[in-house]
């Protein structure tokens, strides 16, 4: 069936609150409202105030309000507004969340999923376009999962909600409207396992989220000059699925990390760290990334765009990992 | 329960801080019936900035509607009268800090209709050069150190700069706005306990419009009297409705001179109306037309331009010209923001870091 | 100003709620002269589970002399009948949430000396396995969820297990322990907020010992009163000074009961002391002698023991035999945890995520 | 003269605040205490309770307070009692102090510089031994300082307190009593220059603050084997002194980067995918990293041991980098 990537996240999160009581949606605005960006829409209707729970502004204490109800045994699904607010509450993230398990001794389970919007989105400005997948996955004990597609958003939601860790489950606020084509009946997509958004064989991009998009824009331009692209998504960053990006590395012996965020201790550099270890004999070309230039996001449309991956900057990236273009 | 005319310390009796209670009479604040004396000159001093703030914020809803503005854009309209009003109570050396519903705090405090329509076009022109936009609004000159768009994070911040002027002994207060909703914040609790602490020349003003988004304030608070928890933070409280903007300007120059005086922060409550919806994209429905209506009764504007005919026999004239004028400033501004140069890239690449030869593509 | 005997809303006129005053009178709550009514065997038990505590701390603080303990180690001795009296106040299927200075907690709770002990020695054997340490002492079984270490962090965490309570329609309650350094912490405002609004069946105690670290607490708090911040939560508050371990679990049964029966969360403030520093490593020299000495007159296994000779007629000898038992039981566990394997490598893979193949080396 | 890094941070604080009125410290227990770690010792004394301030435990509070003395002219060094507890403040930090020049068009400087010890000391378990260098250096706007000797730790302190931006100091928890000779009078470091620790040419290792130590420690071992080592220390994190780094594995053509956090993007991710761009013909062998396993620390010593970098499996890097033993 077609969905908007909201549409799947709403059905994900319907369809598991269906399967099992302990499931609840807790967030600002989650439920009279509709959701911010109406993920939520209907939820309050369908299932009540118990499991459809507006909260106040207080972001560190419903994430640990969560965690606490996680520990003994329900399943909250969190939302953030946006990922920029968590910064408000990743101590209860961080701190808690993913070290309760270990401090335990394994006692205690955490099945939480935090979710919500992250990047930019259109002039919001330095406080609300971050990307925070980085952070994240520099901890153990999180799993961290940016869907790009409806079908991904629907599968990973529901397994991310299956799962009994701590996820950081970032969806593109961009891509609440995007639409595509979702199985019907139960559709899982297991967490850790990447996929192959588009098959090529002349250079490897590596991206996710919203940026496969922008990907696979650069790849269609690029197929023009007869340059295949194979347009690459790990759809869980971490844990990452790292043998299907060093089996592409080693078909098309070059690649190209294509990250919304930015570059410094990035996501591109962890790939571009492990890609170069595994795949050094493979590579013909050093690995190139694409990210955010290292400002905060200034508001005016001219530098937003002006700081933000694009369609040039890929080829251009493509190009110079191919020799057929100078530094 | 009337208004205590003392503004420090009022025992408010249990009963009233109960949930329920919060229900029957939300806002447990009566209606100001006795208007504070008047005078002619400032009142029209205070008519023109409200209304040119609304103008301003109405000329933006229009460009917004066109698409020369873009992200998020939150309007005052319906609240003038609390940031003119209080920030009329300040010195030019006092300090402003806002939330990112500052349009109107970012006029209030000297700024010009230009510099906050360019900054809203995203030109060079604006207020912060087009790299903050309409949530983040500064002006260093005139001492307005921006709008903050993380709900509550800004409170520390106004804290810290009551601690420099201490720190200096200097006599300058400091005003920090923010909204009810970021009462459950933890960076609020922390900010006013530091300053409750320490005292600090600081007052908090909650404009407390009754809804965060589309959440009614008893949805997030468990006491619907936000000054009910100043005598945990051990400072002074204060409480009324704001749509008479002279009733403001006195109410918050109290709390200014306790500051200032006394370096005893002051937490008060000014309850009012935003009659339009959280943002741009928010139809409000979560309001009934009546609710909105009945506010709009006392829109400050009307309460201000009332009483300037009614009190002060302003001549209908006086204020049909003042309002051409006002227009005629909005319009200008917004020609002239329309007609600027967008935001400028050397800015930006000088404006992440002080270190002039950084180039942060590079890093 | 005596104790008052209700619990709710009590009024502190302003006055009390001064700095100066915090200074010339600290904790403003006066002495309990009228001990509740004592029953032999309850008291038995609960000095016994004191005494072992105290004992458990004792030797811990010789192993960290003797090097087979690391890391940092904070003791409660002087404050056991805090978590005693409180945790005695429970139905098993109650749970608790501690801070970093939980050992007392851990054993009230049903935990066994030898746990504590094999944890602080990095044992398989201990509550956590050896993973955890002393400030992170966790026992699913009896729903002990831990002692956290990140002040006030853990606040919310407890809300959370009592808005599981309450969402699956149990009568369990939630016990959070927290010291007086964290109320001026953002989880913990954020915490209680949301308690208050949401009613969760919980009690928040603050186990005052008047330090957070070096720092007394008029240098933390503006208002010395920590349940003064009761009323903008729209909870229920009390407060006592601690040592008689049944006056502690007579006033927590209430707040208890008031959670368990009507959802109404209650924030209580025992008065208690620390004997020692707040870590090994801190000699305490921010405190008179005379002041230390003052307090441990006050010291509850003291204060149980006399009334159990005294008002019980308890004798001499059953009161040494069971000491002796304590200590038995105790020199056990420290063999015990002497002898135990080394924290598993096994384990500790497997209690990073629950996917089981996942080799977090390799990540 | 010969001082411990704990004296020498000291002096960089005093002298700078002897030097400038508009300087203060502010932190838990940096007065009456004298310090948590005694780095303040005597300061109260000296500079009195106006300059040298005893926080309530409100990181949050106080790192706000400290931005917005810095927006109004002040320069405030915020202690953190240890950078575990930034967590509940870190959205001060990346949210204002990183944004506040950027956001107001330029308008207003940030000299303010938070400091504190990292990374683990010793079985202080899961939520007490964490490094935080990677989650700063990811966004703009900040500096990030990591000093591993005492000559280091006081000029750059001096440098940093000099410096209008906002700055991450991290100091070695371990490092406090580590003693080292400091220049006499004035001596600054300036921020983003790297110092070579040990010169070698055979395998560069990259390595800051206590790891250093270990480092130097490992190539003393390999020197015993005659495999000449080279440890550089950027001593800054951000700016980075790519560089130096870059200079001396075009000079060993290897390179392996040792971490006290995580690698799952880590600083050593960063610098790994820069040497392979900038160094990719120079490299002879894939670019090693060791990190602390992915597991949050636990409190048990045998455990604590296992997971952290050590002598033996630098050693063991250094030799896979250079074909001498199998992976
Ligand atoms: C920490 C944080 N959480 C959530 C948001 C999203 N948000 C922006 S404004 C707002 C409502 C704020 O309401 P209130 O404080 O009453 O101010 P008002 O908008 O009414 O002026 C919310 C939830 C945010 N900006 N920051
Ligand atoms: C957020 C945070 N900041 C600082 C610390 C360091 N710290 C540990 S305990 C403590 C004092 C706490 O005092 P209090 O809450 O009164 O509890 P007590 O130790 O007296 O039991 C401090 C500052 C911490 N653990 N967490
Ligand atoms: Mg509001
Ligand atoms: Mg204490």
């Amino acid at each position: 069936m077609r969905l908007s990537y909201r549409e799947a996240l709403n059905q994900a999160m319907s369809e598991e609150m269906d399967r099992d009581a302990d499931i609840f949606l807790m967030g600002e605005e989650v439920g009279h409202y509709q959701g911010a960006y109406k993920v939520s829409q209907g939820m309050l209707q369908k299932f009540g105030e118990k499991r459809v729970i507006d909260t106040p502004i207080a972001e560190c204490g419903f994430a640990g309000v969560g965690i606490g109800a996680a520990m003994v045994g329900l399943r909250p699904i969190v939302e953030f507004m946006t990922w920029n607010f968590s910064l408000v509450a990743i101590d209860q993230i961080i701190n808690t969340a993913a070290k309760v398990r270990l401090m335990s001794g394994g006692q205690f389970k955490m099945p939480i999923v935090f979710r919500g919007p992250g990047g930019a989105a259109g002039q919001l400005g330095a406080q609300h376009s971050q990307c925070f997948e980085s952070m994240y996955a520099n901890c153990p004990g999180l799993k961290v999962v940016m869907p790009s597609t409806p079908a991904d958003a629907k599968g990973l939601l529901k397994a991310a909600i299956r799962d009994d860790d701590p996820i950081i489950f970032i969806e593109g606020e961009r891509l609440y409207g995007f639409q595509g084509e979702v199985p019907e009946g139960e559709h899982l997509v297991p967490i850790g396992k990447g996929d192959i958004k588009r098959e090529g064989t002349d250079c490897t991009i590596v991206s996710w989220s919203k940026m496969v998009h922008t990907a696979l824009e650069a790849a269609e331009e690029l197929a023009k000059e007869n340059i295949s692209v194979e347009v690459v998504d790990p759809r869980t960053i971490r844990p990452l699925d790292e043998e299907m990006i060093f089996e592409s590395v080693r078909k098309t012996n070059r690649c190209v990390i294509l990250e919304e965020g930015y570059s410094f201790s990035g996501i591109g550099a962890e790939i571009a760290a492990r890609v170069q270890s595994k795949c050094f004999d493979d590579l013909d070309a050093p690995i190139e990334r694409i990210n955010r230039f290292e400002v905060p996001m200034p508001y005016a449309p001219n530098l937003e765009a002006l700081i933000t991956p694009d369609v040039p900057r890929i080829v251009a990236a493509v190009k110079r990992a191919m020799y057929l273009e100078k530094n | 329960m009337g208004l205590a005319s003392s503004s420090e310390g009022r025992y408010i009796p249990p009963r009233r801080r109960a949930h329920r209670a919060a229900k029957e009479d939300p806002l447990n604040v009566q209606r100001q019936e006795n208007a504070v004396a008047v005078d002619k000159k400032e009142l029209l001093a205070l008519y023109q900035q409200m209304l040119t703030i609304r103008r301003v914020e109405e000329a933006s809803a229009k460009a917004y509607a066109q698409g020369k503005i873009g992200g998020f854009l939150h309007l005052g309209i319906g609240q003038e009268s609390v940031c003119v009003g209080a920030i009329s109570a300040l010195n030019p050396t006092d300090y402003v800090v806002g939330t990112y519903r500052e349009h109107g705090h970012y006029i209030a405090k000297g700024g010009s209709a230009k510099e906050v329509l360019a900054e809203l076009y995203g030109k060079s022109t604006g207020a912060s050069g087009g790299m903050g936009g309409s949530m983040h609004l500064f002006n260093a000159k005139n001492r307005m150190l921006g709008g903050y768009g993380i709900v509550g994070g800004h409170v520390p911040l106004a804290a810290g700069v009551a601690f420099a002027s201490k720190y200096r002994g200097t006599d300058e207060v400091t005003l920090c706005f923010f909204g009810d909703g970021s009462v459950p914040q933890g960076a609020f609790h922390e900010g006013i306990s530091i300053a409750g602490l320490w005292k600090l020349p600081i007052v908090f003003i909650c404009e407390n419009n009754q809804y965060s988004m589309g959440t009614p304030l008893y949805r997030t608070l468990a006491v619907a009297d936000v000054t009910e928890r100043a005598s945990g933070y051990g400072i002074a409280r204060d409480r009324f409705e704001g749509h008479d903007v002279l009733l403001v300007k006195e109410r918050i120059a109290e709390a200014v001179e306790r500051a200032r005086k006394t370096q005893q922060p002051t937490l008060v409550e000014v309850i009012t109306y935003r009659f339009r919806g959280h943002s741009m994209s928010d139809p409000g429905n979560y309001r009934t037309k009546d609710e909105v209506e009945e506010w709009k009764k006392r829109d400050p504007i009307t309460v201000g331009r009332e009483r300037l005919i009614g009190e002060l026999k302003v001549s209908e004239d006086e204020l049909i010209s003042l309002e051409a004028a006002v227009k005629a400033e909005v319009n200008e501004a917004v020609r002239f923001a329309d007609e600027s140069p967008v935001a400028s890239e050397a800015v930006m690449w000088n404006s992440v870091l002080s270190t002039p030869d950084s180039d942060p593509r590079k890093i």
